[in-house]
């Protein structure tokens, strides 16, 4: 059982890293925590795009293509997202998400 | 290709078009070249938006009806139609009302152009799209370009609004997607219309609601639907108004739009999914509702209504029929009418006071644009004259049509109107001028914000007085 | 039984990774483990049969995006973490994951047991011919996806707007 | 030889003083205070002539028919239509606007142009809903009226907490009309399921084919909103706090037309619409509406605030008009809306002279006031008439009024019920008479109280009490002048033939 | 000649209402008008009233008359018709009323001399006259109504006359909602014979005219059972029993005597009170039918008199004591008419009227409010009255002789009556002993016109009436004026200084009114007064009232008022609970929303799959 992998180690695998890449989100103190975080969740989605992209009769393989448009738009994201924070923290010389609480 | 060119690309090439015009234009600065006058780039700018827009709107309208692109990976339809030209009309106010955000930011004027041609056209494209992908992509260029758009503003506050939408935005979308991968790996597609196709034919277990629920979440946060609600009314504050006039409104439009074309097609077989998102419903426009009954800030109140409104209309989705649709996309169409109203005139508010609280709302006293801004609030309100009261007629119509099963949701839905005329009167008794000296800002005035304010007060008032025309259209959509 | 040998010292590497990233105080070496952890990732998508994905995942976010975070790291003088201290609705969110987890390991352990053919996915093709999938992928960009692969190079365009003028 | 009733035209009776608000607002229009007033009354005026010319051609069976396509997908239209229970209501608005505009010279300190303007709205919007020939022509009114109603309330209010008692029976008014509204819906598409047509007017609806319950769902939902403007007992706590705190031109307004609208929508609706279900609520409706004229005749007695005395008495005697109703008879509804317009104009006179006494005084505490009858004879007279009328004197109109009323309910073929509530409801004669009268000797009578009332009452007032005196004389020694012409309604003849 | 005065009788009604609207009038635009014009006006319609009464009683004897003038209501069959109908009973009122009328008008105009609202009372007795006559010329119930509560309205409008005065202010007030709840009683009793009319009458309409009162009070009996007959016939009765100021009610009489004098006399003593007599004659057919009905009446109006005639004995004011005598006596009219005497009853309401009206106004004369008088005193004339009302003579004394004469032949009715007799006299006398004598000058003059013409009215009956002999209600009566005469030179505040005197020495006397019986005397009268007090401050029916009121009102506050406030707790607390919740801290937006979705997530589902597993799937 254990020898024969199948789709569902994988799903199983990407909803793991989905979950902790979560609970990064919610406890993380510092910005950059998060947004590696939330990577790990496109990370976790991506895995699972993969694996449906493989073990699914969809010929045209859309997981595949799916999954390389969200690894691009995630490294877009983030790429913003640190560009906002260091805009941010020009102003408040801080990398705790709990300061920036201000509005 | 040629047909499909013109069917359904003519309106994102004209908007394409002025992207790389703005970007080339501004980033070789082209206009300090050629032009002495400081304000002449916005003002080229400007025009050049407004000209590609309007040709998009144009572009739009000509398209035919009924028609569907590349694979059916964009589609076109009446309701589609109305709704993308809804959104450019958005786009077109926004860019008439934002002398004030450009004006500290002279030099980046191209980005701001750049930045909301591009989710304009994340915006339309995201309407028509009938795929999860290029749903995905669509939605991410509109989101992209409004985390920049929000942080545009010098100083603190719009940086970590932006940082919060983004922050939000990021997480939803990841529910979105991992919710996209599993429908993909329950029915081996991405295509709305094959997805809905190899539903019928298969039972759907629990990893299909929940799969339904994580790609609601996705678009629900977007709406500021109720747990996922909390950063509307931080990032509205920290917002500008001609952007906070485009957020409040352009992801509104895309995601209902969409979710009545989901919900028409994939997923509307499950009772579970509906029942979830009328509780949903329910709960954001309580929670919005209440929350806004003791708020002074007049941005933070219009979040909270923001939110309650996009809980009307979920509510009302919830319970899919055409006809609740068009009621939802007439709603919609008066609501983003008095919307801009409604921000138009912060706008104007906004040249002198940087925080806008109910007792500064009265600092303009000219009667025409008091009277407008009192239409539009009446309209939010739903009270008659205005346009929301014969869309909130519609939505509760159309509840009623779904069966008598509603009612209890119906009568929930009229206490929530209730609870919230009480701000709405808030607002209007702000409106009426108090005996403080009138301070005038120093800057010239935008001389578009009274003339759009009350062109969206005359539009709201034709809406509500003759509703019928508009209303036949809209149940001529499904 | 080679899928087997890879996939399961990879799928450790990733929880046990992930789970340090998160936890850990000091940020660099959460970058560290994030950085293994993507690497991870990319290793299971070339298990998967996607090459493409696996290039991809490798160049961007073993590189690029590790750089970006590591630049960040430097510009922000980030100091190292105080102790979290989780409150509230997180605690709960943590437990619900972690019985989630549970759960779903529960479920698999119970399915794995009775694998019944109708419930297995299969891999689609079992000759995995890299060249067929090469052009699938470039058929998709090409005519269904193309208005999403043009709308993302435009998105590009915008992002780059947007970040050039202020980030001096 | 010229036709005269050819210039009669419903929508210029219900938007010519919109038309006329419309132009007092306008920036070209003088600012000046005396001309905005002056104008706007003559306005009101030719207003009030206006709807007399309906009278004098009235002729029986007359109907006059006025409607527009308004939503043509769903069969709604705009249209007016003016039978004799409109006829009397609309003369009754005119009537009482007519006093109140009058009113208004020493009670409306500022804002004179918005006032006016506002009040000119306000007439249009219940006189749209006395006319209005379609439901959501009617709920359009309905709606419409909170607007001016709140600003008239809130902000020319005499109370302290004006603007808190707008906002309360803003709420308490949307509430009920979002329930209406419901009821309303949902007895446009039961027609439509029903006749397979859709249709507004009211007078088309048809539901033979919906159940009673059903019925009964949406009268209750329609009763709860019509209850709220009526008011019903445990609905009507905006009503005392709004009457109290608004001027008296808008008090007068508020008592002796806006509440009639309550009464005039159930007549309409419930009645005329739904009578099937109507037949069933009833009883327990009479019984609502005992408690209603009782409870709120005790509850006046324990008031200091004259203001609040005389909206009491509004509740109570709203009641009895409600107790008519439900009798569903012909003497119960004639009964009604006999009192309709007596209590009408009887508040009004009563608000007139709060308003008087609070001008001229500056005090509102009953125990605080004293010996104005020394002071004002004048006053006392018109006072003690109109007080005599409130409580039910013969020879004035209040006493018609409840006479045919309480006959009615006692005559009505419905229960036992009906019976023994208009025998209960007879003690209100005693208590009505008891407050009203705490209200004239503690106020009028006694020495001179510590407030010096420094003038007798002036010409305006003096021309708007001696013609309400002069109506109710009227009304009260020869009531079939107007009983005759309610009697052509054929809501009534629908009530006996269900 | 006589049909002429029948039929324009109505013009005679009218005319003080016309009166009365002139003079609202020219008050109201300030016309100024002469005092001796508007006392002619008056004058003048009371002396054709005489003249047109008489003429009609001439005409009446031979038969009644009765014409509808207009109809006043009609809906369906509900239909109330404003009429006149002339009879015998109703033209001898009539003439009472104007014989009245004239008198106390003359009165008047030299008693209210001072008075500055002269005008203003003028017009009420001008109003009164008219609702009298709207009242006594009723040919339907309904219209009796109608004069019934407007003569109401001028009894609370002539007692609050001097309303800067408090406690007079307070009394109108009093005699008002007492007046009223009979009037509702009544008004309940015409209602309902209506609907049992409607019910089991074959007629269109019911009008409930008199003339068909033996129709309708056949149908009524027929058709109700024996309980609901009797209450519904006392409903009817109550209206007569208020406002003849008849037991439990009879207080309010106390509280109108703070009318002026001469309306004491006209309204509250002679022609208003007896109005109650007038109803129940008129009502006789529908009382008849029903024993216990009339048993009720007798037992009532005896109970009264004998109650009231101890109270007088008690009381030291004039008014109040004639007033109580006022009830006593309309009590003794009201056993008569239950006993079936209506001519007695009728003779003697008329000759009672005179006399009182003659007591009142002699009191008055001398103590005129508008003088600063001290001390009370009395004119000759009243002892000639005191003589008349106790009995002693004239036509009191036929009127006693006749009463003893019906009741004699029930043993428990004659000691009643006996009993009355003598209090009657010991109150009146000991009026007369108690107080001083005074002479008259020129200013009374006009008064004395009207007193000496009542006395001689009085007088002149004494002939026309038949029983003039001395029986044993005469040497009952004597019997009272002797022990008034005793009781008052007993008690010490006697101001009839040397009589007293003498009668003290006489030691028999002393002896025979020992300290026992003295002592006993004095129990009575407290505890009839303390009965009295009890009844007339209402004190339960306050209480109730106050009580009712007071938790009506804290239901209203805290029970109708609680939606807003709970409405506004809720939302209070809600909104602090929701501004904790905005934390502005992104991750915890996250960390409740993804929490709360799992939670209704997982609800959602498991409610669904309960409802699948156990109905078996919902389509």
């Amino acid at each position: 059982m254990l020898s024969n992998i199948t789709i569902y180690h994988y799903l199983l695998l990407a909803f793991i890293l989905f979950m902790t890449g979560l609970c990064g989100v919610v406890v993380s103190k510092n910005v950059i925590k998060i947004l590696i975080s939330i990577e790990f969740m496109l990370t976790g989605v991506n895995i699972n795009f993969t694996a449906f992209g493989l073990y699914c009769k969809n010929l045209a393989f859309d997981g595949y293509i799916f999954a390389l448009f969200c690894i691009a738009i995630g490294a877009v994201e983030l790429a913003i997202a640190l560009y906002i924070f260091y805009a941010m923290y020009r102003e408040k010389q801080t990398s705790e998400i709990e300061d920036y609480g201000d509005v | 290709m040629v047909k499909d060119l013109f069917n359904i690309f003519m309106p994102y090439i004209a908007l394409v078009l002025a992207i790389i015009f703005q970007t080339i234009f501004g980033m070789l600065r082209l206009h300090s070249l050629v032009f002495k006058y400081k304000d002449i780039n916005i003002v080229i700018s400007n025009t050049i938006s407004l000209i590609s827009i309007v040709a998009a709107i144009f572009f739009t309208l000509a398209a035919s009806n009924n028609y569907a692109g590349l694979n059916y990976s964009i589609i076109m339809t009446p309701a589609i139609k109305a709704l993308s030209v809804l959104v450019l009309i958005v786009g077109l106010i926004t860019v008439l009302l934002n002398t004030n955000l450009l004006r500290e930011n002279r030099q980046s004027s191209y980005k701001y152009h750049v930045l909301l041609l591009t989710s304009l056209l994340g915006a339309i494209l995201a309407i028509s799209a009938n795929d999860f992908l290029t749903l995905f992509v669509s939605l991410e260029a509109l989101s992209f370009s409004l985390y920049f758009l929000i942080a545009l503003p010098k100083g603190y506050t719009s940086k970590e609004a932006g940082f919060k939408y983004l922050i939000t935005n990021a997480v939803s979308v990841s529910f979105f997607l991992f919710g996209v991968s599993c429908i993909l790996g329950l029915t081996s597609s991405l295509n709305f219309s094959e997805i809905a196709h190899i539903l019928q034919s298969e039972h759907n277990g629990i990893i299909y609601t929940a799969a339904s629920i994580m790609i609601m979440i996705g678009l629900l946060m977007k709406l500021a639907i109720f747990p996922f609600a909390n950063w509307v009314i931080d990032v509205y504050n920290g917002c500008e108004t001609s952007v906070l006039n485009f957020l409040s409104t352009v992801p509104k439009i895309v995601v209902i739009g969409v979710i009545i074309r989901l919900l028409s097609g994939a997923a509307s077989y499950s009772v579970e999914l509906n029942t979830i998102i009328l509780l949903l419903g329910l709960m954001t426009a309580f929670w919005a509702n209440i929350y806004a009954l003791k708020e002074n800030n007049v941005k933070k109140i219009m979040a909270c209504s923001s939110a309650a409104n996009a809980g009307y209309m979920i509510i009302v989705l919830s319970v899919f029929s055409a006809f609740a649709a068009s009621a939802v996309i007439f709603y919609l169409i008066c609501y983003t009418f008095i919307n801009m109203g409604i921000f138009s005139y912060l706008n104007l508010i906004e040249q002198d006071y940087k925080n806008i609280t109910l007792d500064k709302l009265s600092s303009n006293t000219s009667i025409p644009i008091s009277i407008s801004f009192v239409i539009c609030v009446l309209g939010l309100a739903g009270l008659p004259v205005a346009s929301g009261f014969a869309g909130k007629i519609f939505l509760l119509y159309s509840m009623l049509q779904s069966g008598l099963v509603f009612l209890p949701v119906m009568l929930l839905l009229l206490l929530l109107f209730v609870i919230a005329l009480y701000y709405y009167i808030k607002l209007i008794r702000g409106i009426i001028p108090q005996n403080t000296n009138i301070t005038k800002g120093v800057y010239p005035q935008n001389p578009f914000i009274e003339p759009v304010l009350c062109m969206m007060a005359i539009i709201t008032f034709i809406l509500g007085v003759m509703p019928f025309s508009l209303a036949a259209r809209c149940l001529l959509f499904f | 039984m080679t899928q087997a040998l890879v996939f399961y010292p990879t799928a450790l590497i990733i929880m046990v990774f992930s789970i340090i990233a998160i936890l850990s105080k000091k940020i660099v070496y959460s970058l560290i483990c994030a950085i293994l952890v993507f690497m991870a990732s990319g290793v299971i998508f070339y298990v998967l049969g996607a090459e493409y994905n696996a290039v991809i995942q490798l160049t961007i976010y073993g590189l690029a995006v590790p750089v970006l975070l590591a630049m960040a790291i430097m510009f922000t003088d980030v100091k190292n973490e105080k102790r979290a201290i989780i409150t509230g609705a997180r605690r709960y969110i943590i437990l619900t994951s972690v019985v989630l987890i549970i759960m779903a390991l529960v479920y698999l352990v119970a399915i794995g047991v009775n694998i019944t053919p109708e419930h297995t996915f299969s891999p689609a093709n079992t000759n995995l011919n890299h060249f067929r999938i090469f052009d699938a992928i470039t058929d998709g960009f090409f005519s269904t996806y193309l208005a999403a692969f043009e709308l993302f190079s435009l998105l590009l365009l915008a992002v780059v707007a947007g970040v050039s003028d202020n980030a001096k | 030889m010229f036709d005269f009733s050819n210039i009669l035209s419903l929508p210029v009776l219900v938007f010519m003083p919109l038309v006329f608000g419309i132009i007092i607002v306008l920036p070209f229009f003088p600012n000046n205070d005396i001309t905005i007033r002056r104008f706007a009354k003559g306005c009101i005026v030719f207003q009030l002539i206006y709807s007399l010319l309906f009278w004098i051609f009235y002729d029986k069976g007359f109907i006059s028919v006025y409607s527009l396509d308004w939503i043509k997908t769903l069969g709604i239209k705009f249209g007016f239509v003016m039978d004799e229970l409109a006829l009397v209501v609309s003369i009754l608005t005119t009537v009482i606007f007519t006093f109140a505009a009058v009113m208004s010279k020493l009670h409306i300190k500022h804002g004179h142009k918005y006032y006016y303007a506002l009040l000119l709205f306000f007439e249009t919007t219940i006189l749209g809903i006395f006319n209005a020939a379609d439901i959501f022509t009617f709920f359009l009114f309905w709606e419409l009226e909170l607007v001016p109603a709140y600003f008239l309330i809130g902000y020319w209010g005499e109370g302290s907490n004006a603007k808190k008692s707008a906002m309360k029976f803003i709420l308490y008014t949307f509430i009920g009309s979002l329930f209406m509204l419901v009821g309303l819906i949902m007895l446009h598409y039961f027609n439509f399921l029903s006749s397979g047509s859709m249709n507004g007017q009211i007078d088309m609806y048809n539901l033979d084919k919906v159940g009673t319950n059903l019925q009964i769902l949406i009268s209750v939902l329609l009763l709860i909103g019509f209850g709220v403007k009526l008011p019903v007992v445990p609905i009507h706590t905006w009503l005392p706090d709004a009457h109290t705190d608004a001027a008296t031109p808008v008090s007068m307004i508020l008592a002796g037309v806006l509440l009639k609208t309550g009464g005039y929508a159930i007549i309409r609706f419930n009645l005329q619409v739904l009578p099937e279900a109507f037949q069933i609520i009833a009883p327990i409706l009479a019984i609502l509406a005992l408690i209603n004229i009782i409870y709120t005749a005790l509850v006046a007695y324990a008031q200091v605030d004259i203001k609040r005395i005389v909206a009491y008495s509004s509740i109570s005697n709203m009641g009895l008009i409600l107790l008519g109703i439900c009798s569903m008879n012909i003497i119960g509804l004639t009964g009604s809306i006999f009192h309709i317009v007596a209590h009408g104009i009887i508040t009004a006179g009563l608000f007139v002279i709060c308003g008087i006494i609070l001008l001229r005084c500056r005090e509102r505490d009953i125990n605080k006031l004293g010996g104005i009858a020394a002071n004002m004879p004048r006053l006392f007279g018109f006072a003690t008439v109109i007080i005599l009328a409130s409580i039910g004197l013969p020879s004035l109109a209040g006493f018609i009024g409840e006479v045919i009323t309480i006959t009615g309910a006692l005559a009505s073929d419905l229960s036992n019920t009906m019976k023994l509530t208009a025998l209960l409801a007879l003690p209100v004669l005693i208590v009505s008479s008891c407050y009203m009268l705490k209200f004239l000797h503690q106020g009028f009578f006694g020495a001179q109280g510590e407030c010096n009332p420094s003038a007798d009452i002036a010409n305006h007032e003096f021309l708007v009490l001696i013609a309400i005196v002069v109506i109710l004389l009227i009304l009260g020694c020869f009531p079939a002048s107007l009983i005759n012409i309610i009697q052509n309604l054929n809501i009534i003849d629908g009530a006996v033939a269900w | 000649m006589s049909e002429f005065f029948r039929d324009n009788i109505v013009w005679i009604i009218l005319y003080p209402l016309w009166v009365f609207l002139l003079i609202g009038a020219a008050r109201l635009f300030a016309v100024r008008m002469s005092k001796k014009l508007l006392t002619s006006i008056t004058l003048l319609g009371s002396s054709f009233g005489i003249i047109f009464a008489g003429g009609t009683l001439v005409n009446t004897i031979q038969g009644g008359a009765s014409e509808i003038l207009f109809t006043f209501i009609k809906v369906q069959n509900f239909l109330l018709q404003i009429g006149i109908s002339i009879d015998t009973l109703s033209a001898v009122y009539l003439l009472l009323l104007f014989i009245i009328s004239f008198f106390i008008q003359l009165y008047s105009s030299s008693y209210m001399r001072q008075e500055p609202k002269y005008y203003r009372f003028f017009a009420y007795l001008n109003l009164f006259n008219f609702s009298m006559g709207l009242l006594l010329v009723s040919p339907n119930l309904f219209q009796m109504y109608l004069g019934w509560e407007l003569v109401g309205l001028v009894s609370y409008l002539l007692v609050g006359f001097q309303y800067i005065n408090p406690l007079k202010s307070i009394a109108s007030v009093k005699v008002f909602i007492i007046n009223r709840i009979g009037d509702t009683a009544f008004l309940a009793g015409i209602l309902s014979l209506i609907y049992i009319m409607w019910t089991y009458s074959s007629a269109q309409f019911v009008t409930l005219d008199f003339s068909d009162f033996n129709l309708i009070s056949s149908v009524a009996y027929a058709h109700t059972n024996n309980v609901t007959y009797f209450i519904l016939c006392l409903l009817l009765f109550f209206g007569a029993m208020v406002k003849s100021a008849q037991f439990p009610f009879h207080t309010w009489l106390q509280d109108a005597m703070n009318a002026p004098t001469p309306i004491s006399a006209l309204i509250h003593s002679a022609t208003m009170v007896a109005a109650g007599v007038f109803l129940t004659i008129k009502l006789l057919p529908l009382f008849t039918l029903s024993r216990e009905v009339l048993i009720f009446i007798v037992i009532l109006g005896m109970f009264t008199a004998l109650f009231c005639s101890l109270c007088a004995i008690c009381q030291d004011n004039v008014k109040s004591v004639l007033a109580y005598s006022t009830s006593a006596n309309l009590g003794l009219m009201l056993a008569a008419v239950g006993y079936g005497n209506i001519d007695l009853a009728v003779v003697f309401l008329i000759v009672h009227g005179f006399i009182k009206a003659a007591l009142f106004l002699s009191y008055g004369m001398i103590n005129n409010e508008y003088c600063d008088k001290r001390q009370i005193e009395l004119s000759p004339s009243f002892i000639v009255g005191a003589f008349a009302l106790s009995g002693l003579a004239f036509a009191g004394l036929n009127c006693k002789e006749l009463f003893y004469d019906t009741f004699s032949q029930n043993v428990f009715l004659t000691i009643e009556f006996m009993l009355v007799t003598f209090m009657c006299a010991v109150y009146i006398f000991r009026l007369c002993c108690k107080y001083p004598f005074t002479k008259l000058n020129r200013f009374h003059f006009v008064e004395q016109i009207s007193v000496w013409s009542f006395l001689l009215i009085v007088i002149a009956a004494t002939f026309f009436i038949n029983g003039s002999q001395l029986g044993f209600p005469f040497w009952a009566a004597f019997a009272g004026a002797i022990t008034a005469f005793v009781i008052t030179i007993k008690s010490k505040d006697s101001l009839l200084g040397s009589v007293t005197r003498i009668c003290k020495e006489g030691f028999f006397i002393d002896r025979f009114y020992s300290r026992n019986i003295y002592s006993i005397y004095g129990k009575i009268a407290n505890l009839v007064n303390k009965i009295e007090t009890f009844i007339s401050n209402n004190k339960i029916l306050f209480k109730i009232a106050k009580y009712l009121v007071k938790t009506a009102w804290r239901i209203e506050k805290y029970i109708f008022e609680l939606p807003v406030s709970f409405c506004i707790l809720c939302t209070r607390f809600a909104s602090k609970e929701l501004e904790i919740a905005q934390t502005r801290n992104i991750q915890t937006y996250i960390a409740y929303g993804a929490l709360i979705i799992g939670i209704i997530f997982t609800a959602v589902m498991l409610t669904y799959s309960f409802i699948i597993n156990t109905l078996g799937g919902i389509g």
